[in-house]
């Protein structure tokens, strides 16, 4: 039992880190290396709320609307000009990841910074008392992936992106303003990974560099997932368990690779990854 | 489009030995000033600038990767780590003996080699992409970080490895070997990259697909240089190892693998210099600023590496090599070498026998069915063209005709060969040149280059220098003749005009002595001269060389002068194959064409 | 290719091409072509593939920059203008290549060519005024029609917001005749309302019935045009087409 | 076997001769972990060092020089500290390095040290066992921390023991001696479980540790992120076993907040202990640092004592000629707020340990004291 739900609770985080890294390489086909410092960001904002004083669930809106603004931000002048340039971006990014950690530290300072539980205490799950955070993450996720399948299937902001993803040619053609759909995308990208970091800071310690350990295992996944939003949930969900199941009855540290080597695997194997089931 | 330099000028043979001494001069030049320099330099320079000539060492190699081979690594740190323990580990548990250190070169080089091995054939397949070579080079540093991590007291886990013996060196020392690689390995990379072997890895970049369509094997190639430059790698690591005398999982890590990328890319990736000069002014400057302003460093580096990917992404040497241009020195052109004609190798091919053999070829796309129940033979000097309208299946037909490893029914043979399974490259080795729709030539490369790398499969290619003849079948020479690219030979392919680019694949393709060429569209977007030029060169071919060719063209005028047969594709069914009289004067055709024929 | 640009109707062409040249890279396919379109003409572009119309098509809509030349909708000059400002000038357009998203269904292809779904009523009611079939099947796959009821769809869809030019690019390719009766008579009553059309075919039949004027392109150049009802035009044309 | 420059370090030396003639001030180069596992800590450690450093110049400084700091960033890590070091002794030619650093850095830049032959006094807690004739200890070692914890456990029943750390030479070192510690006083440990020192998901070693059901759990994780995440963790799992932290001091526990409360830490220094210097010392840490002020710890509070060791040294030496000095740090002793220290057991210090209990408000609760306990053999080939 305590083993599923350490699986579940595992695949949720990783659904939550890597969902806003999917939408921005679903819709743009650009790899956000700076993902990790969004993240980062995010984290902070859960710092300032801290710092501020007020409800530590107020630094979920905050980080969305600070990463979205970011975004914005760094589409505009970083990755427009790179759309033609795909593994360029992926350095641009990068580069940009470097810059918001440092900007950070400017303003925080390097050391590890300490923000209140979102959610203490455990509850008992059949007979085992399990971490309530972890299954209030597991319930976020859900909703997440809600709210994201909805936007994609019910809105028109979805179905333009969906076009766009599908055949920007056409779409373009028919008057839609592709330009836009990116620029949207990739701030609600940016904003949904702003709020991971807030998400993950019951979990762990809050700094500049935190981001960085994220975001292989978010990267791989949605290489593996290939733009499918049903695919991360799935890659999530088999990988989260091969990383618990090898954390726990081989070596934690060969658990902390599973999904890094067993993505690339699969990749080499299938290069469209889960997408083609 | 006429070149004014004269031939004499152009292939002066003193100017070219100069140019070939050149960099052994100014090698040795640099050498003896860092022999010199320890005397000069303060012992904190002297241990920061071994360190970083020592990445300086990796920058070549991720610029070889990268800047010239087009593959984005950010591994080079995993076999740079990988060298490094091995030496530590070796050292610590033999000693540095003349054994103990024997065995840790070796093995410093050796197992990162073979890593580089195994990576490589993770990394290239048939049909890989760039980006997933670049994925598996991530992958690569963090699972070596772990193992580093799991190894406990043999590695050191997160406190790495110190205390073990080390070459018998004093700083100066190190300082002077880490030098003397340094520049031995540029000095390699400069000849490697300069020579006609090194044009293919810039061919590697430019375009994988035409590689293999010239008979080239991208993979090994790839594969190969992955292993190679790990091992140079490994290397360095075993000097990091010797001079530092601590070994830290970080020296494996990912994040070093992407300080590595950033140094090269400032530097100027594909320009060898740029990325070494750009390794050392970067680690030494951030040795001496990180200390006293860490954050702001970190903060302008980053910045600077943004703003050099978006608005300059040839670095800092492009910016220099630009300005260095507009000086009249710096304005000198390649020689070209001199163009002799090589005996065609006689094909043991009769007339009896059909070069190309197709039997009920069918191929589907799920439940689309592009082909269907198509017959064709085909024999020597035969210039058969593929006419109908789009989505007949034209395009499809030449792909499997040139890829084996397309899921396609029904058999294909070249020359008695089946060719199921096959892929490009060795479907080039029985034969078949295939020219693309759009001129597929190497951009970055001289017309000379392009053609070389056509005779790679044939003559190999000098790993050391350049050639300095250009060696070509008497129909490739005629080719180059006809369009005046024999007088362009150094000019960059990019420069060329479309038409140019045409007549230069064609060239590529009749340099490697195929019995059969597939041509897609070799007329589209051509001016009328250029398409007579080129009829006239494929006419010669095919009735004066007696090769096959296979011809997909839209312009009928063309088709019908050039022709020795028409093969009429419609809705993936051959439903015409006569000569040319017989196929213009069909009501069929008339119909198809007109948009009346369906179902 | 002495005959300028001038259209059948008013001074006014609501659609005229000066001299235009287009291509991608360092192709070049479309070269001087000069062409005009009256209000409520109908001229239909002829040529095999490869001989530029789609790019001529394109280069229209400002998805192709041109290298030279003029392109003017309605007296308006269109250097510039992103596809989203010509639907709104009143520019159908029903492509060829890759015209649907096979995966989306039929109501999300549709509202995806209204400005906003506001629109989406009135537009539908239009479609379904032409083409009644698909008013029970909007919730099915884009994918599961069949060729022509794809082509049917990809014209009405272009019709549903009022143009007052429309590009057609090829609608009869693959279609059965009866079908493509069905598509001439939409064509027709549209002309009749006042809409002008530049008509991009292979199939010359139904593309001179159809059109007042023709012309054809030959390797991007306008080689032959005249009238679509000269009685020798369909002789002409097929010249210019077949082998 | 290690042949380095010795023309270097003549250099160097040379160098610090010609600054003792004309008055410049003595450098005390400090590589500490700004960034990484140590920094919740290292403020603290910084901000000692600088009182320690006024106050001595306030009175004139040693032997008539002014003492400076000079600080860098060792990123709490190997590669970091070789960095780090190399620009303190080679650029910045500091006199002595004094830091509290981890063991993976400490290690890393003993090589430096050794070829720049300057003194190193090592003012952090560690597992043992690091010897090097240029550096000396003023903090405990395992064989004076883990006994009181382990006696105390068992003392209330303890049979079981589970042990997490974090992977590396004090994670494992340790552990390893409270494993055998354990097992020599009876008890049984039924789980040990390591990650890498960045590594920050502790949700399968949990459920191990719920599976295993041990009496007590015994944590060593490297200073600041690895304990906030496993503590975390931890207590977001619910987990209310005794719990003792063998890497914890009074700082990050106060930093910790709740989640901290009821862990058990065994220190050489605690903020209660009852003396005119320690009351001084906090005094005037207050008075210095005001809002700023971190809370004085088991690693700031040796950082302090060792400058005034140097110090004492220097004086007794009669400059900072590093043969010298190496030669008087052994023979002198201060009394600080920790009391007397002197680190004269083969560069290691006996110390006074406290047990404590952290409580709700962060403070830690003395539950026992243990005089001048004796670091044992740590280095048997050093005087």
């Amino acid at each position: 039992m305590l083993l599923t739900l350490d699986i579940l609770t595992t695949a949720a985080i990783l659904f939550v880190v890597s969902i806003g890294l999917l939408a921005i390489f679903g819709v743009l086909k650009i790899i956000n290396f700076a993902h990790g410092a969004w993240l980062t960001v995010g984290a902070y904002c859960a710092v300032v709320t801290a710092r501020l004083g007020l409800n530590p669930w107020a630094a979920l809106p905050l980080a969305f609307v600070v990463g979205a603004a970011l975004g914005g931000l760094a589409e505009h002048f970083i990755i427009r000009p790179l759309y033609r340039r795909p593994l360029d971006a992926i350095l641009a990014t990068w580069g940009l990841g470097i810059v918001l950690g440092q900007l950070i530290t400017l303003a925080f300072g390097r050391d590890v910074q300490l923000t209140p539980n979102l959610y203490a205490g455990t509850v008992a799950v059949l007979g085992v008392e399990y971490s309530a955070y972890r299954l209030v993450a597991l319930g976020i996720a859900l909703v997440i992936g809600i709210l994201f399948a909805l936007t994609i299937e019910r809105t028109r902001l979805g179905l333009s992106a969906r076009a766009v993803i599908m055949n920007e040619t056409l779409a373009r053609s028919l008057g839609i303003d592709t330009g836009r759909v990116r620029l949207v995308v990739f701030m609600i990208g940016a904003g949904l990974a702003a709020l991971a970091g807030v998400l993950l800071t019951p979990l762990t310690s809050v700094d500049p560099n935190m981001g960085v350990s994220w975001l292989i295992g978010a990267f791989m996944l949605v290489m593996v997932a290939d733009a499918s939003f049903l695919a991360l949930a799935a890659a999530c969900l088999v990988f989260g368990a091969a990383q618990v199941l090898i954390s726990t009855f081989v070596s934690p540290i060969l658990g902390s690779i599973a999904v890094a080597v067993l993505a690339a695997l699969v990749l080499r194997v299938s290069p469209k990854g889960f997408s083609r089931a | 489009m006429l070149d004014t330099i004269p031939a004499a000028a152009r292939t002066d043979p003193s100017g070219r030995r100069l140019s070939r001494v050149a960099p052994l001069v100014v090698a040795a030049l640099a050498a003896a000033a860092l022999w010199v320099a320890p005397a000069v330099l303060d012992t904190f320079a002297v241990n920061v600038l071994t360190r970083s000539m020592i990445y300086a060492v990796l920058a070549v190699t991720v610029d070889l990767l990268w800047g010239f081979a087009g593959i984005l690594t950010f591994g080079q740190a995993a076999f740079f780590g990988a060298g490094a323990y091995a030496a530590a580990m070796i050292l610590g548990a033999y000693g540095a003996t003349p054994l103990g250190i024997a065995a840790g070169i070796a093995t410093a080089v050796a197992a990162p080699a073979l890593l580089g091995l195994a990576v490589g054939w993770l990394s290239f397949y048939h049909r890989s992409t760039p980006l997933y070579a670049s994925v598996i080079s991530l992958v690569v540093p963090i699972v070596v970080t772990q193992l580093i991590y799991s190894g406990g007291e043999w590695t050191g886990s997160s406190s790495g490895l110190v205390g073990f013996d080390v070459l018998p060196f004093e700083i100066e020392g190190y300082f002077r070997l880490a030098a003397l690689v340094l520049i031995a390995v540029t000095l390699a990379a400069w000849i490697l990259v300069r020579s006609d072997a090194g044009r293919a890895l810039v061919a590697l970049r430019d375009n994988e697909v035409r590689c293999a369509y010239l008979g080239l094997n991208p993979r090994r190639l790839q594969i190969r240089l992955t292993a190679a430059l790990a091992a140079v790698a490994g290397l360095a690591g075993f000097l990091f190892a010797n001079a530092s005398g601590v070994v830290a999982p970080e020296n494996a890590g990912f994040l070093f693998g992407t300080e590595l990328v950033i140094w090269v890319a400032l530097g100027g990736r594909g320009t060898l210099l740029g990325p070494v000069l750009g390794t050392i002014a970067i680690d030494y400057l951030a040795a001496n600023l990180s200390g006293d302003l860490p954050f702001l460093w970190q903060l302008l580096l980053g910045t600077a590496f943004v703003a050099i990917i978006i608005l300059l992404p040839g670095g800092l040497a492009d910016l220099v090599g630009r300005l260095w241009r507009m000086l009249p020195l710096g304005r000198a052109e390649r020689a070209a070498p001199a163009l002799v004609t090589r005996e065609a190798e006689a094909h043991a091919a009769t007339t009896d026998t059909p070069i190309l053999q197709v039997q009920s070829l069918a191929k589907a796309y799920g439940s689309l069915t592009v082909l269907e129940n198509i017959d064709l033979e085909i024999r020597a000097g035969e210039l058969v063209s593929l006419v109908g309208p789009n989505g007949a299946g034209k395009t499809t037909l030449m792909r499997c005709l040139s890829d084996g490893t397309e899921p396609f029914t029904g058999a294909i043979a070249i020359g008695g060969t089946s060719t199921t399974g096959l892929t490009p490259n060795r479907i080039v080795a029985l034969g078949v040149g295939r020219k693309f729709q759009v001129a597929s030539v190497f951009e970055s490369l001289s017309v000379a280059d392009c053609l070389r790398l056509a005779r790679a499969p044939h003559d190999g290619l000098n790993p050391v220098g350049q050639d300095p003849t250009l060696g070509l079948p008497q129909a490739a020479l005629d080719v180059l003749r006809m369009t005046s690219l024999d007088r362009l030979l150094t000019r960059p392919a990019r420069l060329l005009s479309h038409g140019q680019k045409q007549a230069l694949e064609l060239a590529m393709v009749v340099a490697l002595e195929p019995r059969l060429i597939l041509l897609d569209e070799p007329t589209a977007g051509l001016t009328k001269a250029e398409r007579t030029t080129i009829g006239t060169v494929l006419k010669a071919l095919t009735i004066g060389r007696r090769i096959a060719a296979v011809l997909v063209e839209h312009d009928l005028d063309f088709v019908r002068e050039i022709s020795s047969r028409i093969v009429v594709l419609h809705q993936g069914r051959l439903v015409l194959d006569g000569t040319v009289d017989e196929v213009v004067g069909s009501e069929l055709v008339r119909t198809i064409y007109s948009g009346g024929a369906h179902g | 290719m002495a005959e300028a640009a001038q259209g059948a109707g008013p001074a006014e062409p609501a659609l005229s091409l000066d001299a235009v040249s287009s291509g991608y890279g360092a192709v070049s396919i479309v070269k001087d072509v000069s062409l005009a379109v009256g209000a409520g003409e109908i001229v239909a572009l002829l040529g095999k593939n490869g001989m530029g119309k789609t790019t001529l098509l394109k280069t229209i809509l400002g998805m192709v920059t041109p290298r030279g030349g003029k392109v003017t909708i309605g007296g308006q000059s269109l250097s510039g203008l992103s596809p989203a400002k010509l639907v709104a000038l009143g520019v159908g357009y029903a492509p060829q290549e890759q015209p649907l998203f096979q995966d989306l269904s039929i109501r999300d292809n549709l509202r995806l060519a209204v400005p906003s779904d506001r629109h989406l009523p009135e537009a539908l009611e239009r479609l379904f005024g032409h083409f009644p079939f698909l008013k029970d099947r909007l919730a099915q796959r884009a994918g599961t029609l069949s060729g022509g009821e794809q082509k049917m769809l990809i014209l009405g869809r272009a019709l549903m917001l009022r143009p007052r030019l429309l590009l057609i690019d090829e609608i009869s390719e693959g279609v059965q005749p009866s079908m493509v009766e069905r598509l001439r008579k939409v064509l027709l009553d549209e002309r009749s309302a006042g809409l002008s059309m530049l008509v991009v075919e292979q199939h010359v039949a139904f593309a001179l019935g159809l059109a007042d004027r023709y012309a054809v392109l030959k390797l991007g150049e306008i080689v032959d045009r005249g009238s679509a009802k000269a009685p020798d035009a369909q002789a002409r044309v097929i010249d210019h087409l077949a082998v | 076997m290690v042949t380095r420059s010795l023309t270097a370090a003549a250099l160097v030396l040379a160098a610090s001769a010609a600054q003792a003639a004309d008055g410049k001030p003595i450098v005390i180069g400090i590589p500490i972990g700004l960034s990484g596992a140590n920094s919740v800590v290292a403020p603290s450690v910084v901000q000692s060092a600088e009182l320690a450093v006024e106050e001595i110049n306030a009175k004139g400084g040693v032997l008539g020089r002014k003492l400076a700091l000079e600080v860098a960033d060792d990123a709490s890590g190997a590669a970091g500290a070789q960095k780090a070091f190399d620009g303190l002794i080679y650029q910045k030619k500091v006199d002595v390095l004094i830091s509290m650093e981890t063991s993976a850095a400490r290690n890393a830049g003993l090589p430096a040290v050794t070829k720049g032959r300057v003194p190193y006094i090592y003012t952090s807690f560690y597992e043992g066992h690091s010897c090097n004739k240029n550096m000396f200890v003023d903090a405990w070692v395992p064989e004076q921390q883990v006994p009181p914890v382990v006696d105390a456990f068992k003392a209330k029943g303890a049979k079981t023991y589970f042990l997490i750390g974090s992977d590396y030479a004090f994670g494992r070192g340790m552990l390893g001696f409270a494993k055998s510690y354990a097992e020599k006083t009876g008890g049984k440990v039924v789980g040990e479980e390591y990650l890498p020192m960045d590594g920050s998901d502790w949700t399968a070693i949990i459920s191990k540790l719920k599976e295993a059901k041990p009496d007590a759990l015994i944590t060593s994780t490297a200073g600041g992120a690895p304990n906030v995440t496993l503590t975390k963790q931890l207590r977001g799992a619910g987990v209310s076993l005794p719990f003792a932290n063998l890497a914890l001091d009074e700082g990050t526990a106060k930093s910790m907040g709740a989640d901290a409360e009821g862990v058990y830490l065994s220190a050489s220094y605690v903020t209660g202990i009852d003396s005119p210097e320690n009351k001084t010392f906090l005094a005037a840490m207050k008075k210095k640092f005001g809002a700023e002020l971190r809370t004085p710890n088991d690693l700031s509070v040796p950082q302090y004592e060792a400058i005034y060791l140097y110090k004492a040294a220097v004086e007794k030496a009669g400059g900072t000629e590093t043969a010298k000095v190496i030669e008087a740090l052994p023979t002198v002793s201060v009394t600080g707020p920790r009391g007397t220290i002197q680190m004269n057991k083969q560069h290691h210090a006996p110390l006074t340990m406290y047990l404590g209990q952290i409580q709700a408000d962060g403070s830690v609760k003395v539950a026992g004291t243990f005089k001048d306990v004796d670091p044992g053999e740590q280095c048997p080939k050093l005087p």
